[in-house]
């Protein structure tokens, strides 16, 4: 019995068991490498094909996401989110990552990546439940086709890849686009994700946004490759090295990919490089492993700056645009601080109903135990914390 | 259920078949992992399925076992119905952390929105002279994972109809196979398969007035040989299966501790921390008054699984059963 | 243990004290983990030890928990005993093959030949208002693991002396930290720490008569209050802190159940297959004939970690262990 | 507060954040990436400058090690061993493997190569303690420097970087040799070996023997990659390209990374392309997933075949030096075949003895519990099996 139905992949030109002498490399390892500088767009040749239209989108979108990255800092100190891993720096790669994809495609974030959620049509208030505290994820992903949120760094890139690559077995065109920052490429499910993704060649795109720093770790402490586009070719797959904080760069490379993707031709890696300004939470304190002159360097380099820039030199921004996408920026953060301001309605018996599509005998038992518990207090208003901690 | 022309079909057999019938009524059931598709398996459980259905709904998977659940956690996101093979229960350790972290939590983590109908096979337990890493008895890890099924058949019937049920379910299940009953065989006819039953439900196997052995998987052949045996000894020992570890059928077992006043739970897995606790813990709670003797339990040693020379004094036999069984304070009958 | 000059310590404190101790004492005890080094553990407890014993002793590792244990164990084979630290517990998961498969067994293995003294220190629990991943309670997991010792502390002094036993041990020691308890504080005086008593001892934190509270690491606090709570209720509740879970301390637990012929078990993880179900089945076995009333429960729910606004609900509180031990069938008594 | 003494990594022009204008790649990825086609000696040019002496004891070690494939596959047959993968047509990598480690240096083997762990000295009932079903591990790793066998694909792979950093750590000359299949190479672990080991720098060499399969799975289900040696560069590690059943060439590239790794210059990913010829152990039956004629063409590849043409050709060898060589392998083989064939004496009370440093109560408990049911038993002729699954 042998194997039948050749797959796409056996049709072309796989890896088989040859002796040395007879030996071919399965596909030219040459063009799966990336390029030896990061591909860049703003300031140079290349930005007079990029169209105005895009330009001026992607500028209005990043300048709402650092005023959002802003207003959801100033919600922890109110103590209204429970905690706010912020992407201010990053925004190119959050911007650009939502606006590539169509709207039958996927978005897989990470922790980090509530911006990129919002960016796709996402309401703040539902995108940071889970960071307020409220519940583990404020949305239905598939109302907007936005994983929730992984906390498990480099878990949801296996998800992508089974997603992407069930779309194309029942033939919808369908891309996953997955992001993960450069901490948790050392994870191995990362390194199961592409392999699975490159094997099965699904439509899947790879974004790494190496910003230097996983938590206090420097990348130097998190890998010795030359750069991390270059793992794409252990695995088959191109690997493309991007300027960050370029949004006409990363959207251009994350559009080929996705391109790419769609048409058939598998899955892309691409890192771009970027930097985390802020710390790695409102809760960590960034002065014990770096200095800010490397922040400043940065902040030298910074997104919204260099659009801003381009844009400018052009004569595709005047001070009316500017003011115009600050506006729009400040009513969505009035928007979100007022709502977020109102306290969440819970109900604790929330708890027991979604364990199981059809709940146990075990946890009917355990949910009147609660309800019990619930009415008591109520009955008694001197207990305001029924089965709590504290009395 | 038995009919007088089928020919014994084994339990290897009865869960190719359940694969099968479901694979055919429904398209949205693929079945994934190592060796699967042209090996059949190293079980064979999987065999012609990657003939019949194309190598599309029955996939050799790369050799990883979180890519594995990993990839079919996204399969089940896009509406499909995953039927993941572990090829030997300790080598679905490596998927921990996708089960663990996202298949049992995805539901209760969107509030209901999606829920990841994904069934686990895991091949478990001792007994076939599997060297190490063959033979563990994994279960008290699921069982203490809230948002996970945990299933074990220990009959050909079961293994159809309860790898049916748990396919269908619409939550994960992780399906324990006791690969030592793989070949076990009954007069079952795969061409009339019976019913499916919903999952969580246990049953008697065995009545009796003495005591109630509690068991599972591949301890009920042993359970069921240690009652014969203590008819011997005056003992009318009751024997109940309980199939379904999550849910727990608590009505079930109780019942039969109730009627009896004694019971011993017989598990391969390790004692301490394992379902046995369990088990003894919420039949003690709910049936205290009319226990005659504690709850037993014979279980594993509290060791790693011995190598296969060893195996047999490791493994709960019928004599350790016995001994338990007489150990359950008769003379407070008087 | 208390001086007069003594400032309060915290947990956290003593915890990093006994890592720098440790390091002090014995060249061959490595820390390693995420963001260990630089920033000194995103908990702090690992603050100042590679300033102080330079990086290599104290190794912030690349962002992969089976690469951090697993290379923990190539560390130990050539002799150096590395105390991994875990982020919080569900990151502890991925490291889940490494720890079952090769840490837990590598003693039994190689027949002796070879021991892995690795610590593994795994910050739990909730009640910090952590977000999904950073509150669950896992010791089930790793009490049902044959070959790993598994230590709690719930006090200050605890906090100091278990950490010292679980570094000296020549066994792999999954070394839980309550990480609600990091701030609590007691008058134990770092410079004059204590004696070092090996792991494996439970003890008696209040002495009482009408029954036993059976406790560990966060809940213990929670039990201490409920006991002075009780007293206004007429109860007077004995409350054992196990410290280890494994090994278990059968003669401590059973010698207070037997003399107030009652008991709950109270612990944060969840119930079903939770580490509560070994405790009472096994002081059952060991006390029936002393029991008034069978032994209860008060467990997390069997639910995932609820988001930190719905926290209270789930986790065991004053009043919920005040209800059990009002099912303690009092009435029997009269 | 800084990072504090710079390790050698930072010292060495580490992967840093720096804005893209001034990026900088670590290192050239150039050396790091495979050669396009196996080395190869015999036959070739490079065979003239191959040691006499070396490639005569290799002959005598590959002719040793086929006649133990053999011996082993035969003892399954008579029940005498459990379970047995062979490695015949797989020898040049078990030998060479094992020859190039020096007396301090450690092997970690996979569950396939007790070949490798045999021709390093380990006696062969040692080295098949655990397929004999006898106990988990037969030998003292310290004593050959040979971890135990891993039956848990890559697991191992983290091992071998602890130990080999531990040792540089301690300042001591230890390298460590990591055998790995083609399809463990897509396990997590795999991954973070790689990257552990780059980082660190330690000294390790992974051999990936890439024999086609995976027991049933080919290659092209397992990875889309050029190579495997092109994931090396992806850690920041050269990887290398290597003919598998050419003795000297395996040899030569082990050697070279040894070197590299003995002298500070880091880990090795080598990847050595061989056949497994017989099927996946004696329970597999490989004409399900694969035609004779493939195995065939390995056939004519044979890393015995191919040296013993070199040696032939070069007059190193004649029918009385082949005639030792297999003298020599029978006589072990003989000696194998008696020494298995007595049973061995186990101690069931060896189950509780070392699962702890110290017996717990628990483990003490059920230790006499087995001893009296022991005791009873010998009691009581009758009974042959107590504690067993049957009476
Ligand atoms: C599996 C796992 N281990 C550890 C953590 C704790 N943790 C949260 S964020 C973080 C650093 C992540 O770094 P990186 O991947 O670079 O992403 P970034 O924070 O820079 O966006 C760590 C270690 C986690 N969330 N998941
Ligand atoms: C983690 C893990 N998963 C699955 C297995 C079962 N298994 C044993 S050998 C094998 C195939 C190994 O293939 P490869 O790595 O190429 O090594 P080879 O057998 O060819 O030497 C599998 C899947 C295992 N031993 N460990
Ligand atoms: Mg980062
Ligand atoms: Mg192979």
């Amino acid at each position: 019995m042998k194997r039948n139905s050749p797959t796409v992949l056996e049709q072309r030109g796989a890896y088989r068991p040859t002796p040395p002498p007879a030996w071919q490399p399965r596909t030219d390892p040459g063009p799966l490498l990336p390029e030896a500088e990061p591909y860049r767009v703003l300031g140079t040749e290349a930005a007079r094909k990029a169209d105005p239209a895009l330009l001026r989108r992607l500028y209005a979108q990043l300048v709402r996401g650092r005023r959002y990255n802003a207003q959801a800092t100033a919600l922890t100190k109110q103590g209204r989110l429970a905690v706010y891993p912020s992407t201010t720096g990053q925004e190119a790669c959050e911007i650009a990552a939502a606006d590539v994809l169509e709207e039958q495609d996927w978005l897989f974030p990470s922790y980090r990546d509530t911006l990129a959620a919002v960016a796709r049509g996402l309401d703040p208030v539902e995108a940071l439940t889970l960071l307020r505290g409220d519940w583990h994820t404020g949305y239905d992903p598939r109302e907007h086709r936005i994983a929730p949120l992984s906390t498990p760094l480099a878990t949801q890139l296996p998800h992508a890849v089974g997603l992407a690559h069930a779309a194309r077995l029942r033939g919808d065109d369908v891309v996953a686009l997955a992001m993960v920052g450069d901490g948790g490429t050392s994870e191995g499910d990362f390194h199961e994700a592409l392999n699975f993704a490159a094997v099965w060649q699904a439509p899947v795109v790879f974004l790494v946004q190496n910003n230097g720093f996983a938590i206090s770790v420097p990348l130097e402490k998190q890998t010795a490759a030359p750069s991390l586009a270059h793992k794409g070719v252990g695995y088959g797959m191109p690997g493309r090295l991007v300027d960050g904080n370029d949004v006409a760069a990363v959207h251009e490379v994350l559009t080929e990919a996705v391109r790419r993707a769609r048409s058939g031709g598998g899955p892309t890696l691409v890192e771009a490089l970027t930097y985390r300004i802020e710390a790695h939470t409102n809760a960590d304190d960034a002065t014990r492993y770096r200095e800010e002159d490397e922040v400043e360097v940065w902040r030298e380099h910074d997104p919204i700056a260099l659009l801003e820039r381009e844009l400018t030199e052009r004569g595709l921004l005047d001070d009316e645009g500017r003011q115009a996408a600050k506006d729009a920026a400040e009513t969505m953060a009035a928007e979100l601080r007022a709502r977020m301001n109102a306290d969440p309605v819970l109900d604790p018996m929330d708890l027991f109903q979604h364990v199981f599509a059809e709940q146990t005998g075990q946890l009917r038992e355990q949910a009147a135990q609660l309800r019990a518990e619930l009415d008591a207090a109520a009955e008694d208003q001197q207990h305001d914390e029924p089965g709590g901690t504290g009395r | 259920m038995t009919t007088a022309a089928a020919k014994p079909a084994t339990m290897a057999q009865a869960l190719g078949r359940a694969l099968r019938d479901a694979m055919a009524e429904d398209p949205t059931v693929h079945v994934m992992g190592e060796d699967v598709g042209t090996l059949g398996g190293v079980f064979r459980i999987t065999d012609g399925l990657a003939k019949e259905f194309g190598e599309d709904r029955c996939t050799d998977t790369p050799l990883a076992e979180a890519g594995i659940l990993g990839t079919a956690v996204g399969m089940a996101m896009y509406g499909l119905r995953p039927v993941v093979e572990m090829q030997f229960d300790a080598f679905a350790y490596p998927s921990f952390e996708q089960l663990v972290s996202h298949v049992s939590r995805w539901r209760n983590r969107t509030r209901g929105a999606m829920s990841l109908p994904i069934t686990v096979r895991v091949p478990y337990g001792g007994g076939i002279g599997g060297v190490e890493h063959h033979s563990d008895s994994s279960e008290a890890y699921y069982v203490a994972t809230p948002g996970l099924h945990v299933v074990t058949p220990a009959t050909v019937e079961d293994a159809y109809g309860l790898l049916r049920a748990a396919i269908a379910s619409d939550d994960p299940v992780v399906f324990m196979e006791p690969k030592r009953l793989y070949w076990s065989k009954s007069a079952w006819n795969p061409e009339t398969p019976g019913e499916v039953e919903p999952i969580g439900r246990a049953v008697v196997r065995r009545t009796g007035r003495s005591a109630t052995l509690l068991t599972y998987g591949p301890s009920l052949p042993v359970c069921l040989e240690a009652a014969e045996a203590a008819r011997a000894e005056g003992w009318d020992l009751e024997v109940v299966d309980l199939r379904s570890l999550v849910p727990f059928d608590d009505e079930t077992v109780c019942a039969s501790v109730r009627r009896t006043g004694r019971a011993v739970v017989v598990h391969e897995a390790t004692g301490f921390g394992g379902p046995g606790g369990e088990i003894a813990a919420r039949v003690t709670e709910r049936c205290f008054h009319h226990l005659e003797a504690p709850v037993l339990r014979v279980t594993g040693f509290d060791i790693p699984y011995p190598p296969p020379m060893l195996e047999r004094h490791h493994l709960p036999g019928v004599d350790r059963i016995l001994d338990a069984v007489a150990r359950l304070q008769w003379e407070a009958e008087g």
